[in-house]
């Protein structure tokens, strides 16, 4: 592994136990300087403890962390140039907004004026300047998570660590401090590191997406990438609302081409790129329902009929749940073209979209 | 649109039910079953709750005459205040005539002092339990717990030992050290409870932030537990106004607290055992802690809520 | 690369390890010491003052010999089991009546909490007179007419110690009745919803589902009770003094008795180390499965 | 100077007799600090050594003379009062002689005694027996007869308190007026467990359980509230010490008049010298030692002796005194003091733990009618084989 | 107004008050035998309200509640002929899943072998057989849920009342069990009213979906209606993620020709369905982001150009937030065609998929 000359957070063989249970496993990331980092996995894989760990919070049971080059494994959280936001907010309730930010400045003795004009700089950046006087409980939701960051703007810091900071919101307000957060990032361009087990978050705002599960890191890619060629099948379920639709079957080499061979569907693999060589034995075939297309005639490498279970209109879209053959298998369609319920109706895509895992490994083919 | 309707005016008529029928909400009885039951309860444990203060009270307005005459429960035919106005200032123990007067100023002197250092000590305490655990601290803890259920009698001889070598015996000094020592083990479970209900995450912002060990007790954590220490000042004041035992043993007669006051009182029989005297004093004596109970009961309730429920 | 070393573990949040000496004292000085203390000298002959002068197990023989010791651990026994079943029964009722949504809620919990703020010695002089058969309820209900009435436990070795429950309960299930019902307070509502639109009666309800709930709060009510238990004394010295005869002892009283009274320390540390030894027999496997362990970050 | 005194004075007879001493000892220019301890000696005692062996001695303490103090003094936390004793040549004026035995240990004297506690007394109402239309009783014999009389009039034949000291010294009484003096030194003095459980103590079982009987109607605690139902007439008599005559005193009754007393419950005329004494825990402050040696005079001047011990109802240590205005029943106890029928009591024959022992069997005994007499006795000699 | 013959559930002038606060106001609702009412609407609105007072679980303070054509307005919640299923699944959390689902029915006195029959039935039904002798403590988030919809299945009952069955669980599970929810009401064809503030929720589960606001309903309708054509502005900017685009300006006549103006925005109206005869005045011009295309050309009625703030690829497609004018626009877009940060891009839409609301009352015009 190639490792980032000046990353500004640099975790080296990061190992976490608790007591006899261990959480983080001989886990490496570099950070470049002003990267959105997202740590995204499934509920109590570790990205808290990770986020705990780069802070100071927790103390590392084995490897190191750097940040901007200096080793401050060992280092009180203060001394490490972060600033951290919380899913809670985390806001003292007894103080006032103003004094909720500056409490950590005025803690290091920070003269009086320089904490004003920080404090007027980051009320700015969030337009927070008429809540200064309030105490958080006269806050809504969304303010209160403006003032967390802020707190962490104050500090002047390189690195910005959120914790989940909008899973407490409701889903409108989730969507609008998310952009807010995508351009505060712009602005500061500040190394961030962003945890969450929402993946819609994850792909909006991250440069580059590390996928946790179970204390290691699955694959740390750019969104799209971890989207379209995830490297094995947990992160391609794990991505993706309403989820990739699996089917279990085997891969088979029948005149020269491979085609993945599952009960009566069979489906060509000429245009999909395979990783390396591939050899014939189980395996799964992977396809996102928005790359499914209805009633479409024969311009697909792949087509069948499948029956239609339910039909979910969203809105701005449909999701139809189909049975091919006795497996489950969900499509996505913009709303005006929608089948019925009980109808059968006619599928295809092309396998170039689709992803193939191993059965055994899950790894990707 | 449908066929179906939306939030009409009210009074339209509707088909096919039946126009009449119950309608608003259904009619209660002051008096049914079910709030004679609960009332009915309630007022009579209340009862048995206040029986002994109003026995408590009539006597202490009754005379002598008055109460060898009769009745405990009936009223005082004759209100008379000499019974409070002796028991204040002018009963007598042995040759000292001065009532509970000189037992109040003892307790408020042993009361403030214990109180401020046994709560400070406890939340200290538990605030370093709840949040920064370390090695051997639960160890500690649990000798500490068990500590609250060891007869105080089996501490009492170790303890003068303790004090005698430290020199502080039959000092008030060392009486408020007794009394911090007796009240850690509840008072520091109830931090600890409390402080670890707190968001851990308040506790980490904080850190992040820069506070060290004694910045995030007073600045942040302290602001935060008006509740407990509620309930902690209630139990404190109640436990050490009311202590007895501590009270005769590590103290000497000029610093005797009230309780001892109100003992010898009680129990200095001269000629008749006046009664009125002997509730008038029971009653000045448990009117600290009653009166500090009667206006903070709501915090309490919900301090021991915090404190004790969960955790 | 600096302090890339683990710093000396002994040195990481000082201040929280200075902060908690009061309480390493205490609990290793005060408590362990002190009871390790007791125990030495309860199997020496000392008289008035402390003297390690061994004589094996005497004093134990002598304990476990002694009618008025039988007799103390028999009523704590007794005033143990029932204060505790009454404490949390009667305590569980009246939270329970309280949380019916009644007017008048803080005045009911302000009579039934009251008691609490009274000391021992208090309670036991107002009951002790409230008993008393020539002037108290019997003197009174027999002035009433009833002459055959008879309520005297105070004065009758076979009840005394129901007398003393009477006294203790009215003092203390306030307390109970407080934490039960903050437990009750803290139970989700819609627990009570569904078993509503289940059918199930109010009763049934407390039973077989609040009550289960509620384990936590009990466990806290039962040790409140429990530490109480063990050092009732106060209460007994001011309703009975013991009597009648010895009729009411508990065991708290006897060591205080045999330490002070009598002279003879041995005998009372002997009459300690027993309840000591019975406290941490119950206490100490239960404090640690319940505070020991990783339950908390 | 300022002095502290502790003791367990605080009935009114009492504390009318200790104001004396008070009143003495404040005229020599020093200062009486009272600290009084409310209870009985039992409440009181364990609260004086745990500030004497606490290291917060007062300046003087009551104790009764005899064995409690013993510990102390060997530990070497009591004054050693010798000098002073042989200056005042209180050998010689103290009476009897044996009250100061109780004071000296290897020797040396420690205490000072303050008055003579007899036990042996019969307090009766004659009011009572009045109404119970029968006659003051001569003795104990007679006492027990006219028992059904006195309960058919609604009299509490025997008044007892409930406080376990009364019954243990209710019995030691019995034991010397039925069992007779010798008895009782067998078994407390000689300690033997034999005769103890033999027929003669048996014959004071007897008695007893015949004063369980006569009691078992009473409901009070305090000695001198159960004093208070014969001086209200609602008891018939009680079996107490000589200090039952200052609440009679303090009462206004006369003794002979109102009511009769009858020493060694009339069978058995004699007088324990168990009483009171002062001892003087060691200080280091010069002038306070000084103010004790002022104290200690003061205890013994015979002005101050008379005073205290009229009040008290006890009798005067020494012999060189008038008592004109001694009552009745005090002049029956000078009568029997000078006639030398005297004997020591338990305080100075048995350590605490064996009193303590006998106390919890006594009020047991007497608490429980149904503890056969049996039984009880074979309890009491086990104590007895096992009493130091 | 028409009632229907054979309500379900017929709630008729239904107000409720907590003291002085209205929370209920003279609500009607009628719902069919074997409907699926979602009630939708913020925090606060009064929808566990109602729910609770079709239950009985609530005192009504007027009106009349009729189930399967009976007046219960006056009955306890267990004879009316109800399940309910609560948000915090509110098992009884000491007892095994069958004494859960068994409890209600034995308290009843109903026979051991019906008991027996029935739990079987909705073991299989909710598939959940393997876990009947487990404690709801050792049962996944999903599980707990599945089991409290049994408690109310085994009741025989003819209404299912469900206040926010899934908003406890995570997106995955909670996309999983709307699925579920919605086989199973194809399969029972109970009634069912079933509260929520998800959306998504309502909008795939409902047969009509009544929005509610304030203790008002203000739209009951099927889905599709209320997503296309919202009688309100509330309505329109409730349903919908991200939000309808709401542009403030003035309706006005140009040319015999309908027009909306906003600024230097000028949208014609001709393809728009009034509701009612227009007249000239303040008007609130409200357009969904999906029904916005790119680059279109000028097959549109409106084109504009507009800068781009903000993209967030979500996976399956793209979010873009724009600047139109200087009023915020948002833009949903295929994942293939994505324009980039700071670019100027020209968009387009129909105005007969728009919807025009009253500036000052928020109707639809
Ligand atoms: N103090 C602790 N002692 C023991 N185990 C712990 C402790 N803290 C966390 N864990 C375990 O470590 C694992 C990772 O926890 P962590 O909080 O990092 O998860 P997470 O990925 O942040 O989950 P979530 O999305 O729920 O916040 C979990 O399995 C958790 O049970
Ligand atoms: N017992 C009560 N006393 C007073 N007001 C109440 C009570 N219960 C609810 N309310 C008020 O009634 C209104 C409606 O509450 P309700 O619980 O029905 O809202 P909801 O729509 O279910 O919201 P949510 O989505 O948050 O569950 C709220 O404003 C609430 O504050
Ligand atoms: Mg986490
Ligand atoms: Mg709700």
């Amino acid at each position: 592994m190639t490792r980032l000359e000046n990353a500004s957070v640099s975790i080296q063989d990061l190992s976490l136990n608790f007591g006899a249970i261990s959480v983080l496993e001989t886990l490496n990331i570099d950070v470049a300087e002003g990267e959105f980092i997202v740590l995204l996995g499934p509920s109590g894989c570790g990205k808290s403890t990770l986020l705990n760990c780069i802070a100071g919070l927790l103390d590392v049971s084995d490897g190191r962390i750097f940040i901007k080059g200096k080793n401050v494994t060992w280092e009180e959280p203060k001394n490490r140039g972060i600033g951290m936001v919380f899913q809670s907010y985390a806001l003292y309730p007894q103080m006032t907004v103003e004094k909720n930010l500056s409490f950590g400045l005025r803690v290091a003795g920070i003269a009086k004026d320089e904490i004003a004009k920080r404090i007027a700089r980051a009320a700015e950046i969030l337009q927070i300047e008429p809540l200064l006087q309030r105490k958080p409980s006269a806050l809504s939701g969304g303010q209160r998570q403006r003032v967390a960051i802020g707190r962490a703007l104050v500090r002047d810091v390189d690195v910005f660590l959120f914790d989940e900071p909008l899973s407490n919101l409701d889903a409108k307000l989730r969507a609008e401090l998310r952009v807010e957060i995508k351009l505060l990032h712009s602005k500061l361009q500040n190394t961030m590191i962003y945890v969450t087990h929402d993946q819609i978050e994850a792909m909006t705002l991250a440069d580059r997406i590390a996928v946790m599960k179970g204390g290691v890191i699955q694959q740390l890619d750019a969104p799209q990438t971890i989207y379209n060629r995830p490297v094995n099948r947990f992160v391609a379920g794990f991505l993706g609302s309403p989820a990739m639709n699996f089917l279990d079957g085997r891969l088979e080499k029948n005149d020269g081409n491979w085609h993945f061979v599952a009960e009566d569907v069979r489906i060509p693999l000429a245009t999909y790129a395979f990783e390396k060589e591939p050899v014939p034995g189980a395996a799964v075939f992977g396809i996102r329902p928005e790359h499914v297309a209805f009633n479409s005639g024969s311009g697909w490498p792949f087509t069948a009929t499948a029956n239609v279970v339910v039909v979910e209109p969203m809105g701005s879209d449909t999701l139809v749940w189909l049975k091919l053959g006795n497996q489950n298998f969900t499509v996505r369609v913009t709303s005006e073209r929608t089948p019925n319920n009980a109808d059968t109706v006619s599928i295809g895509f092309d396998p170039m979209r689709a992803s193939l895992f191993d059965a055994a490994t899950g790894a990707r083919l | 649109m449908s066929d179906l309707a939306v939030s009409l005016p009210a009074g339209t008529d509707s088909i096919g039910f039946e126009a009449s029928g119950p309608r608003g909400p259904k009619p209660r009885h002051v008096f049914s079953r079910r709030n004679i039951f609960l009332y009915g309860t309630l007022i009579v444990v209340a009862l048995y709750y206040l029986l002994p203060l109003y026995v408590m009270v009539v006597t202490s307005l009754k005379g002598m005459p008055e109460i060898r005459l009769g009745n405990i429960f009936s009223p005082p035919l004759e209100i008379t205040f000499e019974p409070w106005v002796k028991a204040w200032s002018s009963a007598c123990t042995g040759l000292n005539c001065d009532g509970l007067s000189r037992g109040f100023w003892n307790s408020v002197r042993i009361t403030v002092p214990s109180v401020i250092l046994s709560i400070a000590i406890a939340s200290v305490n538990g605030y370093a339990l709840a949040n920064w655990r370390f090695k051997g601290a639960d160890t500690f803890f649990v000798i500490l717990i068990v500590g609250a259920f060891i007869p105080y009698q089996v501490m009492i001889y170790p303890i003068v030992i303790i004090l005698r070598e430290i020199g502080l015996y039959g000092s008030l000094s060392g009486l408020v050290i007794v009394h911090s020592i007796f009240g850690m083990p509840i008072l520091t479970l109830l931090f600890r409870n409390y402080f670890s209900s707190m968001p851990d995450e308040l506790f980490r912002a904080a850190r992040v932030d820069g506070a060290g060990f004694w910045g995030i007790y007073f600045r942040i954590m302290l602001p935060m537990s008006l509740p407990i220490f509620v309930v902690a000042i209630i139990l404190q004041v109640t436990g050490i106004w009311n202590d007895f035992l501590f009270g005769v043993v590590y103290t000497r007669p000029d610093t005797y607290p009230m309780t001892v006051q109100l003992n010898n009182i009680v129990n200095s029989v001269q000629g008749v055992k006046e009664y009125n005297v002997n509730m008038a004093a029971t009653i000045l004596t448990g009117l600290v802690p009653l009166v500090v109970y009667f206006v903070s009961g709501k915090l309490f309730v919900r301090g021991i809520a915090a404190g004790a429920v969960k955790g | 690369m600096s302090k890339s070393e683990r710093p000396n573990q002994l040195f990481r949040n000082l201040n929280a390890k200075v902060a908690s000496i009061p309480m390493v004292l205490t609990a290793l000085v005060i408590f362990v010491g002190g009871s390790a203390w007791t125990v030495l000298y309860s199997f020496t002959n000392s008289k008035l003052l402390p003297r390690l002068n061994f004589v094996g197990l005497d004093q134990y023989y002598r304990l476990w010999s002694t009618p008025r010791w039988l007799v103390s651990i028999e009523n704590l026994l007794v005033y143990g089991v029932l204060s505790l079943v009454f404490s949390l029964v009667i305590g569980f009722i009246l939270a329970a009546l309280l949380d019916q949504k009644i007017r008048f809620e803080d005045t009911f919990r302000t009579i039934f909490l009251y008691p609490f703020a009274l000391s021992f010695i208090v309670t036991g002089l107002v009951w002790q007179w409230l008993l008393n058969p020539e002037f108290g309820i019997q003197g009174v209900v027999r002035g009433l007419g009833w002459e055959s009435f008879s309520f005297d436990p105070l004065y009758n070795s076979e009840i005394v110690i129901y007398g003393i429950l009477i006294a203790a309960l009215w003092q203390g299930t306030g307390l109970i009745m407080c934490l039960m019902l903050a437990g009750l307070r803290g139970i989700d509502e819609d627990i009570w919803k569904a078993a509503r639109v289940d059918g199930i009666p109010t009763l049934k309800t407390y039973l077989f589902i609040i009550i289960p709930m509620m384990r936590p709060v009990f466990i806290t009510a039962l040790v409140i009770i429990a530490a109480g238990i063990v050092k009732v004394y106060d209460l007994v010295v001011a309703q009975t003094s013991g009597g009648p005869g010895i009729a009411s002892e508990v065991p708290a009283k006897y060591v205080y008795d045999y330490m002070f009274f009598a002279q003879n320390l041995g005998q009372g540390f002997a009459a300690s180390t027993m309840m000591l030894l019975s406290v941490v027999v119950v206490i100490v496997p239960w404090a640690y499965l319940e505070f020991g362990g990783k339950k908390h970050v | 100077t300022d002095l502290e005194v502790t003791h367990w004075w605080t009935s009114g007879g009492e504390a009318a007799a200790v104001a004396e001493f008070a009143k003495a000892f404040d005229a020599t220019g020093n200062h009486w600090v009272d600290g009084a301890i409310a209870g009985s000696g039992g409440t009181a005692r364990p609260i004086m050594i745990s500030r004497i062996t606490g290291g917060d001695p007062m300046g003087a303490t009551q104790f009764n003379h005899g064995r409690q103090a013993e510990e102390l003094v060997q530990a070497g936390l009591m004054r050693d009062l010798t000098d002073l004793a042989t200056r005042d040549r209180w050998a010689e004026i103290v009476q009897p002689k044996s009250l100061l035995d109780g004071c000296t240990l290897d020797g040396k004297i420690y205490c000072v005694p303050v008055n003579i506690h007899s036990w042996q007394w019969l307090w009766l109402s004659n009011a009572a027996f009045e109404k119970a239309g029968v006659p003051v009783p001569k003795n104990w014999n007679e006492y027990v007869a006219a028992a059904p009389a006195l309960e058919k009039a609604g009299i509490i034949p025997l008044a007892l308190g409930g406080q376990p000291w009364q019954s243990s010294g209710a019995f030691d009484v019995l034991l010397t007026a039925v069992g007779g003096t010798d008895a009782f030194l067998k078994v407390y003095r000689d300690k033997d467990a034999d005769f103890a459980a033999g027929p003669e103590v048996a014959k004071v079982f007897k008695a007893a359980d015949d004063a369980r009987k006569m009691a078992k109607n009473t409901n009070v605690q305090d000695w001198n509230q159960a004093t208070n139902l014969v001086i209200s007439g609602n008891a018939g008599g009680q079996i107490m010490g000589d200090w039952a005559q200052g609440e009679f005193q303090v009462a206004g009754q006369t003794a002979g008049k109102d009511y009769t007393c009858l020493p060694g419950l009339g069978l058995n005329e004699v007088i324990a010298t168990g009483g009171d004494a002062f001892y003087f825990p060691l200080l280091q402050d010069a002038e306070k030692s000084k103010a004790q040696e002022a104290l200690a005079e003061t205890l013994l001047d015979p002005n101050t002796q008379v005073a205290f011990n009229l009040k008290k109802g006890s009798l005067p240590v020494r012999g060189d005194i008038d008592l004109k205005a001694a009552n009745d029943c005090m002049k029956k106890g000078l009568d029997i003091l000078a006639k030398g029928s005297v004997m020591p009591w338990t305080d100075q024959l048995l350590s605490q733990d064996t009193q303590k022992q006998k106390e919890d069997l006594f009020s047991e005994f007497f608490a429980k009618p149904d503890m056969t007499v049996e039984e009880a006795q074979k309890r009491f000699a086990d104590i007895v084989a096992s009493a130091d």
